[in-house]
C-alpha cells in the first residue's frame, strides 16, 4: 500500500486535534510511532512517565515526523546496590504508581516506607492488587512507568533496608 | 455498502465482527497491540495493524492509532466492539471527523445516553418509567431528608460520578440517611474524585431485563425480545438469558413498548439495549441506562430469532438500511449465555491468564461458543478475562439448562482455571432451576454455589 | 428412559451422540480402537472400552467385542451411529438377544428396508411411487428386452447385490441393452460375486431429495422436512441442504406424505430416511431406499427446525415415545451442510490422513460444527476421512451460502490438506448459486470446480 | 467394577452364538481378548490369516477362557535375504492380500511376479490403492497379515528379484 506525504500529514494533523498524546502504527511495512511532547520537553501521558524518550527510531515507510520515539527500554534493571531489595511482580500484569487515574502516586523516590506498605498496583485482568514494601527502608529506584506491563518476577521496585 | 471496516477491539468481539463483515463481503482490518500478536483476529482478518504496547491506554484506547490506522489502511468503517472505544462520544466525533464511519450512533446519541440526568429526562419525556428519585441530579445535605421522604425508604445513595458499584450506600431508615450520604460521598471523592450523591429508590428483590432495539436512524426503531441478566456478581453479568422466565405478557410488552419508544424518541441508529429494573413485589418496570453499542450478551438475542445484530449493524452504517421490520422477529424457544472467564473460581474468581495447553469447544446441535482462543494460546493478563461465551438453545428453558450443562461438561480447557466449575454448580443450584433468584441473589449465595478453597492465593 | 448407553462408533458422531445422552442424563461408554486411543470421544464419555486393533473388522465392526464390552460395563442401550453395524439387521437383533436395547429399529424392520424387492412392495404397498422397471427383481438375458420396452428408454441395468455405483450400466436405446447388461453382470460377478441385475428407468435430470422421520414404533410417524443433496461426487454426499430449493409446494407435501405413509406402514421406530429421486423434467418423484438410521446429514434438519433428533431416538428407545407431535415441527430459513473431509481436492481428492497441527473450528451465528477434531489430533487412515460437519443457518439460501463462505475461509486447519478449498470453490460456482445443478452435475464439473494439479501423487 | 465368573461365561456365550470369531475387551484394569480357532487349529478370521497365534497373554481381571491369545507381533520385520526387494507401504492404512473378501490372494509366497504386477491393496480411508511388485522375481515372504493396519514405510512383501 503507497502512502503520500499527504497522506500522513492527515494522519498527524488528526493527531493534533484529538487528546491523543502517543501514534502507534504498524502495517505491513509501514511503521509509524509518534509522541507528543509537552512544554516542559517531557512526554505527555496521561499517567506521569518516568523515562526520557529514547533516540528517534529508524521506519522503512514513513517520513520523520517531528517526535518519532522508541519504545523506552528497561534501561535501569540492574540493583542500585549491592543492599537493594527487589519488590517483584508477582504475576504479569500492569503496574500502575497511584490508585486512581490523575491520583498522586503511592510512593516517589526517596521516600521512607514500613514494612507492608502499598506502594503500587498491579492490573490483571482488571483486578487491582496492590503491591507493598517488603521491608522497612527508602524508595531506592522505581525502574518501571507507569502503566507499563510487566511480566512475573520483573523487579518493579528497589528499596534500601533501614 | 461499507467497503473495508477497521475493528477497533480484541478478543472474541474482534472475531465476531470479522465474520459478520465476511459474510457481508467487507474487507476486514484487525488491530492488535504486542501483546496480541497471536491472537486469533489477526489471523481471521484480511489484514492487520499494530497499534502499540500492551497496555489498553496506549492501544486499543488510543484514539489517534486507531484512526490514523484505519486512515493508512482506507478503511471506510471503524467497527468499536463492546468495551475500550465503544461508548466513548468523543472517538465516535473524531471518526466522524476523519471521514470514517463509527459503526453506532453519533457522539451526540452517546452523549445523552451516558449522562444519567439527560437520559432520564428522555426516558421521562417518552414515557418510559424510571426509579423515583433525585433524577439523576445531585442533592446536597440539606435536600436529604425532603427527597427521601418523597420517594419513600429504603433508598440508595449513588456517586454521580460512579459506576460499578462504588460510591453505593443503603439507607434502610431516615437516621442513617446522613451517616450514609456522608460514607458514599467520602467514597465517591476518592474513588472519582467527585463527591456529588444523588438518590433512588431501593428495590430489593429485582431482576436485570434488558430490550435489544435496532434503530436505522431515522426514527424506525425495532425490539429484538428481551434478557434477563440478574445473575450477577460485583455487577458483573455471569449467566444470562432470554426471554425473561419471570415476566407476565403484559408488562413484557410494556418492557419492549418502552424500550422502543425511547430509541425511537432519539432516532436511534444501530444495536442499543435498554436496561430495566423489573419489581418483582411491585410488578413494575423502571429505566436504568441505555447501552449505546453491541452487548456482550447479544448472541442469546441472535439464538432466539435468528437476527444477526451485528450485521443489522453493519448494515445500518453502510446506508443499507435494516434488513427487518417488527414482524419479521419471532422469538422461539430459551436460551442461555455463560460467560466462561480465566478465573479460578473457588479462590474467589482470582483471574488466570496463562496458557491453553488443549482447548476443545464444544459443538453440536444448540451449542454456539464465541470465542478467540485455540490450543496453544496464551490468555494475556493485560485485558479482560474472558474465554468465551457459551450460549445454547432448546425449546424449552429446562432443556436449555441441560444442554448448558452438557455443553460445559464436554467443554476441555486445559493449563488454566476458568469458570466452568462455577457455572456448572450454577446451572445446578435449585435457585436457577427453579428461577427462585433476584440480582442480589448470587451474591449472596456465591459460597454456596462455588465454596472456596482454604488455600492461601 | 436407558441409564446407561454404550455408543457403538467413532469419530464426530460418537461425540454427537455422547452430547446427547449427557443431556437427557444418561451414563455414556464410548469404544475405541487401539488407533483411537486420543479420539476425542474417548475423553468425552463417562467410561471407555478399548474393543480390539486398528482395523474395523477387528474393532469397530466386531459385534461381540462390541456387546461383550456393553454387558460388562452393563450398559442398557447402544447407539450404533451411522456406519460400520447401524444397519446391520443381525447386530440389532444379537443386541436384543443380549438384552441390550439397540437404538434404532428391530433386526426385522433393517432386512425389509435393506432388501431392495421388499422394500419397494412395501413402498408400492404404501402407495409411495417407486422408478418403474423390474421391481427390483432379477431379470434373465430373455426377459431385458421385455422390460425395457415396457419402461421405456434409457434404461439403468444394476447389480441386484450393488451399491456405490459398481456394476451399474447405462442403456441409452434398444441395440446396447444387451451389450451392456453383459458388462453389468461381469462387473458385478468380479465385484460382488453375484452376476443378477436388475432395470429401472433412467432419470437423467434429478435430484436427491429426502425426508427425514421419526417413528414411536407404534405406527406414529412425523416427518420433519426434507434435505437435498444432489451434490455427489462418486455417489459420496458432499453437500446437503434443507429445504430443497428448487420443489414446488404441492410435490414437497407429496414427498413428506409418502414418506410418513411408508414409514408408518412398517411401523417404523427411530430416526429414519426416506430417499427420492425427484424427476426435475417431470415434477415427479420415486422412492429409492430407506436409511434406517441417523443420517451423516441430520444436523441440516436440526438447524431447520430446531428438534434434536438423536434425543427424539434415544427417547423413544428409552421407552419415553416421541417428544414432539407432527404440529410441533416448524421450519425456518435455511440450512446448508458441508462435508469436510482429510482429502486433497487438488489432487483427485487423496486421502490424507496425518496430524492437525493447528486447528481451529468456526462459531458465531447460525455455524455449527460436528467434529472430533482438535489441535494435535492424528486423524488416522483406517476409517473414513471426515474431518467435520460444517453446517449453517441463515434466513435465506443467498445468506446461508455467505455464511458457510465466511464459516470455510475462517476454519485453521494446518497439518493436511482438506476440502475447505473445494467447498469454497463449489460455493462460489454460479450452478451452486443459482440451483442450476442436478445429482450428476458435480461429477461432470468437477475439474471446473476444483482443477487439478500436474503433480504426480 | 466387579465381575463375576457368571458375567464371563454369560458373554462367552453370546459370542458362542454370534458369528464372531475374535473378541476384544478392555475397560478399566478388565481385559479380555479371545479369539476361536476352526477345526483345524488356525484362527478362523474373515480373511485368511497367515500368523500363527503367539501364547496366551496374561491378564489381570479375566478368568483364562479357553483361547486368550495376544496380538501376533510382527517377528518377521528382517528381510529374508541379503538381495531381497522390499515393497514398503506408501502410507499408513490396512493391508489386504485379495481384491474383495473371500476371493484369492493377488499373490502367495513363492509365486512368481513381474514388475508392476498388482500383489496387494492398501486401504487408505476407504480409498483402495494397489500395490505393485516392485522388481521381477518371486515372493519371499509376505511379513504382514491380512486385513492388518500398517505404517508408512513398512515392508509389506520381500522379492528376490530375478
Amino acid at each position: 500500500m503507497s502512502l503520500t506525504y499527504e497522506d500522513v500529514q492527515e494522519i498527524l494533523k488528526i493527531i493534533d486535534q484529538s487528546s491523543t498524546r502517543e501514534l502507534h502504527i504498524e502495517v505491513d511495512d509501514f511503521k509509524l510511532i509518534v509522541r507528543k511532547y509537552d512544554a516542559d520537553g517531557s512526554p505527555a501521558t496521561a499517567m506521569p512517565a518516568a523515562t526520557p524518550a529514547a533516540p528517534p527510531e529508524p521506519s522503512a515507510a514513513s517520513p520523520a515526523p517531528a517526535a518519532v520515539a522508541a519504545e523506552s527500554a528497561a534501561a535501569d534493571s540492574a540493583p542500585p546496590s549491592d543492599t537493594a531489595v527487589a519488590l517483584e511482580s508477582p504475576l504479569s500484569g500492569t503496574f500502575y504508581r497511584a490508585p486512581a487515574p490523575g491520583a498522586d502516586p503511592f510512593v516517589e523516590e526517596g521516600d521512607e516506607v514500613r514494612r507492608g506498605d502499598t506502594v503500587c498496583i498491579l492490573d490483571v485482568m482488571k483486578v487491582m492488587n496492590t503491591l507493598k514494601a517488603p521491608c522497612d527502608g527508602v524508595v531506592a529506584r522505581i525502574p518501571v512507568e507507569n502503566a507499563e506491563a510487566v511480566g512475573a518476577g520483573r523487579p518493579v521496585m528497589w528499596f534500601e533496608p533501614r | 455498502m461499507l467497503r473495508r471496516v477497521l475493528i477497533a477491539n480484541r478478543g472474541e468481539i474482534a472475531v465476531r465482527v470479522i465474520r459478520a463483515c465476511r459474510e457481508l463481503g467487507i474487507e476486514t482490518v484487525a488491530v492488535y497491540s504486542e501483546a496480541d500478536r497471536d491472537s486469533l483476529h489477526v489471523r481471521l482478518a484480511d489484514k492487520a495493524a499494530c497499534i502499540g504496547p500492551p497496555q489498553a491506554t496506549r492501544s486499543y484506547l488510543n484514539a489517534g492509532s486507531l484512526i490514523g490506522a484505519a486512515m493508512y489502511v482506507k478503511a471506510d468503517g471503524i467497527h468499536p466492539g463492546y468495551g475500550f472505544l465503544a461508548e466513548n462520544a468523543a472517538f465516535s466525533d473524531e471518526c466522524a471527523a476523519a471521514g470514517v464511519k463509527f459503526v453506532g450512533p453519533t457522539g451526540h446519541a452517546i452523549r445523552r445516553m451516558a449522562d444519567k440526568a439527560v437520559a432520564r429526562a428522555v426516558a421521562a419525556e417518552a414515557g418510559v418509567p424510571t426509579v423515583p428519585g433525585s433524577d439523576g441530579k445531585a442533592v446536597d445535605a440539606d435536600g436529604l431528608a425532603a427527597v427521601a421522604g418523597k420517594i419513600g425508604y429504603p433508598v440508595l445513595i449513588k456517586a454521580a460520578a460512579g459506576g460499578g458499584g462504588r460510591g453505593m450506600m443503603l439507607a434502610e431508615t431516615p437516621d442513617r440517611l446522613s451517616r450514609n450520604a456522608l460514607s458514599a460521598q467520602a467514597e465517591a471523592q476518592a474513588a472519582f474524585g467527585d463527591s456529588s450523591i444523588y438518590l433512588e429508590k431501593y428495590i430489593g428483590n429485582a431482576r436485570h431485563v434488558e430490550v435489544q432495539v435496532l434503530g436505522d436512524g431515522r426514527g424506525g426503531v425495532v425490539h429484538v425480545g428481551e434478557r434477563d441478566c440478574s445473575m450477577q456478581r460485583r455487577h458483573q453479568k455471569l449467566v444470562e438469558e432470554g426471554p425473561c422466565p419471570v415476566i407476565a405478557p403484559a408488562l413484557r410488552k410494556g418492557l419492549h413498548e418502552a424500550a422502543v419508544s425511547l430509541a425511537a424518541s432519539v432516532d436511534y441508529e444501530g444495536a442499543g439495549t435498554v436496561e430495566f429494573l423489573v419489581d418483582l413485589d411491585a410488578d413494575a418496570f423502571y429505566f436504568i441506562e441505555m447501552n449505546t453499542r453491541i452487548q456482550v450478551e447479544h448472541p442469546v438475542t441472535e439464538m432466539l430469532t435468528g437476527v444477526d445484530l451485528v450485521r443489522e449493524q453493519l448494515l445500518v452504517a453502510g446506508g443499507e438500511g435494516l434488513s427487518l421490520r417488527q414482524k419479521d422477529v419471532k422469538l422461539r424457544g430459551h436460551a442461555i449465555e455463560c460467560r466462561v472467564n480465566a478465573e479460578d473460581g473457588a479462590r474467589n474468581f482470582m483471574p488466570s491468564p496463562g496458557t491453553l495447553s488443549a482447548y476443545v469447544a464444544p459443538g453440536g446441535p444448540g451449542v454456539r461458543v464465541d470465542s478467540h482462543c485455540y490450543a496453544g494460546y496464551a490468555v494475556p493478563p493485560y485485558y479482560d478475562s474472558m474465554i468465551a461465551k457459551v450460549v445454547v438453545w432448546a425449546p424449552d428453558r429446562a432443556q436449555a439448562i441441560d444442554r448448558m450443562r452438557a455443553a460445559l461438561a464436554g467443554y476441555v480447557i486445559d493449563g488454566i482455571p476458568s469458570t466452568v466449575p462455577f457455572h456448572l454448580s450454577l446451572l445446578d443450584s435449585e435457585a436457577f432451576r427453579t428461577n427462585a433468584f433476584n440480582t442480589q441473589w448470587l451474591e449472596k449465595n456465591i459460597e454456596r454455589v462455588m465454596p472456596q478453597e482454604n488455600t492461601a492465593a
